[in-house]
């Protein structure tokens, strides 16, 4: 299965070149465009398939790499790898793309830039497919800055819209921002190991050779080599991934299209940052001539990952736009992963990278679905019972969000953030990202209940003819169904959110404690055995009690707001479901009881809602005050702090530029008297301390 | 430094600074003859004769010229008198001197003494000789440019009714 | 002060006043002739430093004026073209009035 | 220069090549002057601009075929590997601006047009083939005043009138400070060759620190870096499109070259340093402080302008400062870098100008605002457009890219220990972060942004502007080409380069 090396790089290149074919398309020809897309990612699909299976017989990186010019007395070679993380990189991400296009095919329908959407997507998956089997930093560099490109293209694909425009301005030079440090790091890797290559038969920059010589070199501030140019690399991942202080971007590149939410800023662009540090990784964990067990480089990216969880987690619980949560949840899943890499390496990172793809691509796609049912309504308050209506995508999105927060042994989320939280627990230099960590757990879980409560149960709240906050480009669609109920989307659309459901479970059985197949196909190793390690079971009992204490809350919290606001008659049951239960089974099946039970019952209720509303409500209160508090808190930071700061950091260098304009008045000879000033500047610099 | 060099010198700083500063262009272009001539007699006293000639040929006898009917082809029509200085013209003097005295700083600080050996003039038949030999590269490219320049300067001041239409 | 020196200052001024006419006249035409002077400054430099260079057989300080010379020529007659035309299009040649190009 | 006589042959064989171009601009004059008379305008000026390219491309043959070898005089006129390449390069650039002007109908003066553009390339020719004062001084006049006079061509546009007069009052006091440089340098030397100049000279005298100051405003000025820019912006805007384009390319690589070899060769006595926080007095520390401005000037002001002929201007502004980034390096590799990057530019701003130009006759107009619709009506034009924009902004896989990666390790390796000129190249990363963002903004007007009205949608085909057209899928070819295969134009380049130094 050799050949498949080979032939790996045909896997980005069929959806470049698709994306080629349809940039040259006349726009009404919307079918062979979204053909020529889907078929070629099913055909990458397939050599992903090809390449696994040959990663399983082979875990060890394999390459191919082909001098591509000459430079002085050096050579620059490019080149692609197979390797267990390339392999498994490969395959989520042509799947889940794959889901993601079919499932375009629905929710675009009637945009009237359609075959250009699918020329931006399949350009998209081609950079990112470019960025998994890159062998050399160059390459992958080059790969990222198209998809940095294409991710600008499609969150101001609704350009009418200004918030849109605004937000697509906004990603892309935040995440350029980030890439300068990628840059200069690269830059630097490659004036100090003269080469860029990862894997090169020992001669790579990833390999022994030149790893070891630049851990043992120090520079400023006792920093190692290796850790410096890791800590500027990781400056890129920070922008791409959305890490504290350069997330700004991501909540709002929602005004994007949802397919590209899902496709971009959930399952795949933004999990570019945390596969380069995966790729990366040896650097990253150099030791220097000390063994410091978490090297320099580790440490920062785990705390920068432990604020980034607790940070997204606090902001989601406070916001309204049921994209905004999952897109805050998104950074807050990002940090996990960054905690991950930190502390467990690769495989712990990388694991939740995977299923977190599946079922936030999920959550994000059936978000999707109610938007399109909604007739692009966006705010949550204004939904609820949707799960009447959209059977299938209240049951989809339920194991997502049971996924994403974490419920106990059943879904993958939990099994990939029960293996963060393990190993932030037995991190050697602190446990405070532990408890960040955890603390973020809890509110994931809680501030998903919250948004399935809001959107799924209730009453449906949605203004039958209320202005339509959302610019969906789809109005037609709008006038057609708008003043009727929310529907049910088409199966093009919930099929692909049935097989992504399914993934969400099935995906966690192959990374648990008692069979960590995962890990140890990552780290290459074939010794598929359950580990006993002490704590393991406490850890995961823990994180058990922190997902469903969670669950609980937001239960508790939200069940109750609702019945204040709606007079639905189901709301009670939904509000509390015990004293409803036993009033009813009173009430419902037998009379005779009525007399004592139904008189006890009804006491109890009293007595039940007195003790809620006096003792364990003032408790509840308490924490979502503080919870509520601290979002808040959060979200003024985010609002008025780090993203006014970066506006008016902006506004500054734009000013800049209108005050250099102004020095272009018009009148030459202001123009020459530049030429004098500058001489006699420049002169009087040259001879100061000279002429003596 | 001898009093035949300080007498030059003062009237070309003399007639300079008169042909920059006066009103009328057509004084500001006469006292320039003035400053060329004396920049041809610094040139003769320090024994290039040659430059000097040239100097005269070219810049009194042609430049100055020029300029002349140039300011008169460009004064008559609207009898507009142009206002002299332009607008920030003090901040433009203001460059200028600090120019000089950069300049003139690190003239003076810097000791050039260079060799006071005998003169030799240089003869025209020595130049002659150099052009056909050292410097015919330069020569050539000297007729390039001026027929570039003379070709360049037709076309843009032709007038044709079609152009200005 | 040596002679080299005196000249060498001279020429300084005469390029300062040039620079001063060029920046502070409005009519074009003196602005270029203010850059003549400038060019004329550079050439009293090559005859001062040929002047007291080690060796006057050298001739290369006399062939660099001679050929500056011609250049300015050169430059003047191109540049009164621009401006003759530029009048003829605009009705002025008052730097003061042409900024229209800006920003 | 010394007292060698030279063999007129030898003179001879050097110089062919510039001999041709000028037989064929005679020709062109005289056959538009005489036998094109009652043609239309528009035969006149592609049988002229064809007739122009032919004697290039047969300059070019010559060169590539004879390989003119030899050193006149102790460099006053140079023959090797080297400048070939460069020859053969501006010729290209050369041809690329000729096929532009085929379809031009701004001038009645096409023989003329055509003649000066040739004369200016011959001026080009010698600049980089020489490496002695009074010839680079004379060569750049030369060019200098072909390209006034070409600016000032477009007899209808007031603005081309008035940019054509700053241009030149621009450029003549940039000529006297870099004559009066090129006086204080013979002065201190008593000699006008470049490598007599270096060997005279030793540490930093105020005289010198005058001189390198004068030499850096004159070539700042030809190579349009702030604070000697200002000219720029006007003469890209106003000046008839292939004028503007043969501003924008191949005069910068002449004049790159020729600030190259005197910064290195001329004032190897005064180098400086430009270490951050260790400024050491010298000709470095100068250029890096214009390529600092340059970088950081050229990238915001482009961020505000409308006009994307002014954007483009400002955008050269920002490249001149990255370029100047090689002459601090000054080491084999970073001129190499300094070729790749200049030459690869200057064939992405010609497409651009001759995509501008094509644009320009069909809507009147080169602002952003009035972009839209372009992909739609032209999507080969807008393709090549974002091409070499994209290019220009330096995203892989273009050329652009390999131009700014080389240049910058080019600069970091020239001593790779200490590494002086990181703060540089720092700089100049995040000033080209910025400038994807302008690019992008054009690239999104034209692809992304829907037109007001329909009649944006409907093609207008102005007759003439085949040739141009064909010129920008050549050009954009070119791009791609030298962006995935850099050792077309990398390989023959370094292998002529350990001949020079």
């Amino acid at each position: 299965m050799t050949w498949i090396v080979r032939y790996v790089c045909l896997i980005p290149a069929l959806p470049m070149l698709a994306a080629g074919i349809s940039a040259l398309l006349p726009q009404r020809s919307r079918k062979p465009a979204a053909g020529l897309a889907i078929v070629s990612m099913a055909a990458s699909f397939a050599l992903a398939l090809c390449a696994f299976a040959a990663a399983l017989s082979n875990p060890s990186p394999q390459v191919f790499n082909f001098s591509w010019l000459q430079f002085g007395d050096q050579t620059l070679a490019l080149g692609w790898l197979l390797d267990p993380l390339t392999a498994v990189m490969l395959v989520m991400v042509t799947f889940v793309g794959l889901l993601i296009f079919i499932y375009s095919t629905g929710y675009m329908e009637h945009d009237e830039n359609f075959t250009r959407f699918f020329c931006f997507l399949a350009l998209f998956a081609g950079g990112m497919l470019g960025v998994i089997i890159a062998n050399s930093l160059l390459l992958l560099f080059m790969c990222w800055e198209i998809v940095g490109l294409t991710s600008y293209l499609l969150i101001g694909f609704w350009y009418q819209n200004p918030r849109a425009a605004a937000a697509a301005k906004k990603a892309f030079i935040t995440t350029r921002i980030g890439d300068l440090g990628f840059l200069i790091g690269m830059v630097w890797l490659y004036a100090q190991a003269h080469t860029l290559l990862f894997y090169d038969s020992g001669r790579g920059a990833l390999e022994s050779g030149a790893v070891s010589h630049l851990a043992v070199t120090t520079t400023i501030y006792g920093l190692t080599l290796s850790s410096a140019i890791g800590l500027l690399i990781f400056c890129g991942a920070m922008g791409k991934s959305g890490q504290v202080p350069l997330h700004v971007w991501l909540p709002d590149a929602m005004e994007g299209p949802t397919p590209v939410s899902a496709l971009i800023h959930a399952a795949t662009m933004v999990a570019a940052g945390v596969f380069l540090i995966a790729r990366i990784y040896p650097l990253m964990s150099a030791h220097g001539v000390e063994v410091v067990t978490p090297t320099i480089a580790l440490q920062v990216v785990t705390w920068v990952g432990a604020i980034t969880a607790l940070f997204g987690a606090t902001v989601a619980v406070a916001q309204w736009d049921i994209k905004r949560i999952l897109a805050y949840s998104t950074v807050s899943q990002l940090g996990y992963m960054m905690i991950g890499l930190g502390v467990g390496g690769p495989a712990v990172g990388m694991f939740h990278l995977i299923t977190h793809a599946f079922f936030k691509a999920l959550l994000f796609l059936g978000a999707g679905s109610v938007i399109h049912g909604c007739s692009g309504e966006q705010d949550i308050r204004r939904m609820g019972g949707l799960r009447k209506y959209m059977p299938l995508t209240f049951l989809t999105y339920g194991i997502g969000m049971l996924a994403l927060s974490g419920f106990p042994l059943v879904v993958s989320g939990f099994w990939s953030k029960d293996a963060i939280l393990y190993s932030a627990h037995h991190w050697s230099v602190s446990q405070l990202p532990f408890y960040m960590a955890s603390l973020g757990a809890l509110l994931t879980a809680f501030y998903m209940t919250r948004q399935v409560c809001y959107v799924f149960f209730g009453t449906l709240r949605l203004p039958g003819h209320g202005p339509v906050s959302h610019s969906e480009p789809d109005s037609e669609d709008t006038r057609h169904h708008g003043a009727g109920h929310p529907h049910e989307s088409p199966a093009v659309m919930t099929a692909p959110l049935a097989i992504l459901a399914f993934f969400a479970f099935a995906l966690g059985f192959l990374g648990t404690p008692l069979w960590p197949w995962f890990q140890s196909f990552l780290n290459g190793d074939h010794s598929v055995a359950a580990e006993h390690e002490p704590g393991l079971v406490a850890t995961m009992a823990a994180s058990s009690v922190i997902a469903l204490l969670g669950i609980f809350l937001g239960w508790l919290l939200y069940g109750r707001q609702s019945i204040a606001t709606c007079e639905a008659p189901d709301v009670l049951e939904r509000a509390q479901p015990q004293t409803f239960r036993v009033l009813h089974q009173a009430y419902f099946i037998d009379a005779i009881y009525d007399a004592t039970f139904v008189r006890l019952t009804r006491w109890t209720a009293k007595l039940a809602d007195l003790l809620d509303r006096f003792l364990f409500h003032g408790i509840v209160q308490a924490i979502s005050f503080g919870v509520l508090g601290l979002a808040w808190v959060d979200s003024f930071v985010d609002n008025y702090v780090v993203n006014f700061g970066f506006d008016s950091s902006w506004r500054s260098i734009s000013m800049g530029g209108r005050a250099m304009a102004a020095l272009q008045g018009g009148r030459v000879q202001a123009y020459l008297r530049y030429i004098g000033l500058a001489l006699v500047a420049l002169v009087l610099y040259l001879l100061w301390g000279v002429a003596r | 430094m001898s009093i035949s060099f300080l007498i030059i010198a003062v009237l070309i700083v003399g007639s300079t600074a008169a042909a920059m500063g006066l009103r009328n262009p057509i004084h500001c272009v006469l006292t320039l003859s003035i400053t060329f001539g004396g920049i041809a007699a610094l040139f003769l006293q320090l024994g290039a004769e040659f430059v000097g000639l040239t100097q005269i040929m070219v810049y009194v006898g042609a430049v100055a010229i020029l300029a002349v009917f140039a300011i008169m082809m460009t004064q008559s029509r609207r009898g507009l008198m142009l206002g002299t200085f332009s607008r920030n013209a003090l901040v433009g003097l203001l460059t200028a001197v600090a120019v000089f005295s950069v300049l003139g700083w690190a003239v003076l600080s810097q000791p050039v003494a260079g060799v006071t050996a005998a003169v030799s003039p240089v003869s025209v038949q020595q130049i002659g000789s150099s052009l056909m030999h050292e410097y015919v590269l330069p020569l050539e490219l000297i007729g390039l440019l001026l027929t570039a320049a003379l070709i360049g300067a037709i076309v843009i001041a032709m007038e044709r009714k079609e152009d200005t239409e | 002060m040596t002679g080299l020196q005196a000249y060498l200052l001279l020429s300084s001024l005469l390029f300062a006043i040039g620079l001063a006419g060029a920046l502070t006249r409005r009519n074009a035409i003196l602005v270029l002739i203010g850059i003549e002077l400038m060019l004329n400054a550079a050439n009293i430099n090559f005859i001062a430093f040929w002047h007291y260079g080690p060796a006057t057989t050298y001739i290369t300080g006399v062939m660099f004026a001679i050929f500056s010379i011609s250049v300015a020529a050169a430059e003047a007659a191109v540049g009164l073209a621009i401006i003759v035309a530029a009048y003829r299009h605009s009705h002025t040649i008052d730097l003061d009035s042409m900024n229209s190009l800006k920003g | 220069m010394s007292s060698i006589q030279p063999t007129y042959s030898q003179l001879l064989s050097l110089a062919i090549p510039q001999m041709i171009l000028v037989g064929t601009a005679l020709l062109a004059m005289s056959i538009d002057l005489l036998a094109l008379r009652r043609a239309t305008l528009s035969t006149r000026s592609a049988a002229t601009a064809i007739l122009g390219s032919l004697g290039c491309a047969a300059a070019a043959a010559y060169i590539a075929i004879i390989h003119p070898n030899g050193n006149l005089l102790g460099g006053v006129l140079l023959g090797n590997a080297f400048i070939q390449l460069l020859q053969i390069a501006i010729l290209a650039l050369t041809i690329a601006v000729l096929l532009l002007a085929a379809g031009s109908t701004f001038t009645r003066h096409v023989g003329e047009y055509v003649l000066l553009i040739l004369m200016a390339t011959v001026g080009m020719l010698f600049l980089v083939a020489t490496q002695d004062l009074l010839v680079i001084f004379v060569s750049i006049e030369l060019l200098s005043l072909s390209l006034y006079t070409l600016a000032a061509f477009n007899k209808q546009s007031r603005f081309s009138w008035e940019a054509a007069l700053k241009y030149f009052l621009f450029g003549g006091m940039s000529a006297a400070f870099l004559l009066f440089g090129f006086s204080l340098l013979y002065g201190l030397s008593n000699s006008t060759s470049l490598s007599e100049i270096g060997a005279h000279i030793h540490g930093l005298s105020p005289l010198l620190a005058i001189a390198i100051v004068c030499v850096a405003v004159g070539l700042g000025f030809k190579v349009a870096a702030a604070p000697f820019h200002f000219w720029a912006p006007d003469i890209y805007q106003a000046a008839p499109a292939p004028s503007a384009a043969f501003i924008a390319s191949g005069s910068k690589v002449a004049s790159f070259i020729v600030f190259f070899q005197l910064a290195s060769i001329g004032f190897a006595g005064a180098q400086g340093s430009a270490t951050w926080g260790h400024f050491v007095r010298g000709w470095i520390p100068v250029i890096a402080l214009v390529a600092a401005l340059s970088m950081v000037l050229g990238n915001f002001v482009a961020i505000r302008q409308s006009s994307v002929r002014r954007l483009l201007a400002y955008s050269a502004v920002a490249h001149a400062g990255y370029m100047l980034l090689a002459l601090t390096a000054h080491t084999p590799q970073s001129l190499a870098a300094l070729v790749y990057y200049v030459v690869t530019y200057s064939a992405a701003t010609i497409g651009a100008f001759a995509v501008l130009s094509i644009v320009e006759a069909q809507t009147g107009s080169d602002r952003i605002g009035d972009l839209p619709g372009l992909s739609r009506r032209e999507p080969v034009l807008s393709f090549c457009l974002a091409i070499f924009l994209l290019s220009l902004a330096g995203i892989p896989p273009l050329a652009g890219f390999f131009g700014k990666f080389y240049l910058f390790v080019a600069a970091l390796q020239s001593s790779p220990e200490s590494m002086p000129l990181l703060w540089l190249v720092i700089l100049a990363i995040a000033t080209s972060a910025v400038s994807l963002y302008y690019y992008l903004r054009v690239l999104k007007a034209s692809y992304i942004t829907t037109p007001e009205s329909s009649a944006a949608l409907t093609s207008g085909r102005v007759s003439g502007e085949e040739i141009p057209r064909v010129l920008c899928v050549l050009l954009a070819a070119a791009v791609v080409l030298l962006g995935a295969w850099p050792s077309l134009l990398l390989r023959p380049l370094l292998n002529a380069l350990p001949r020079v130094f």
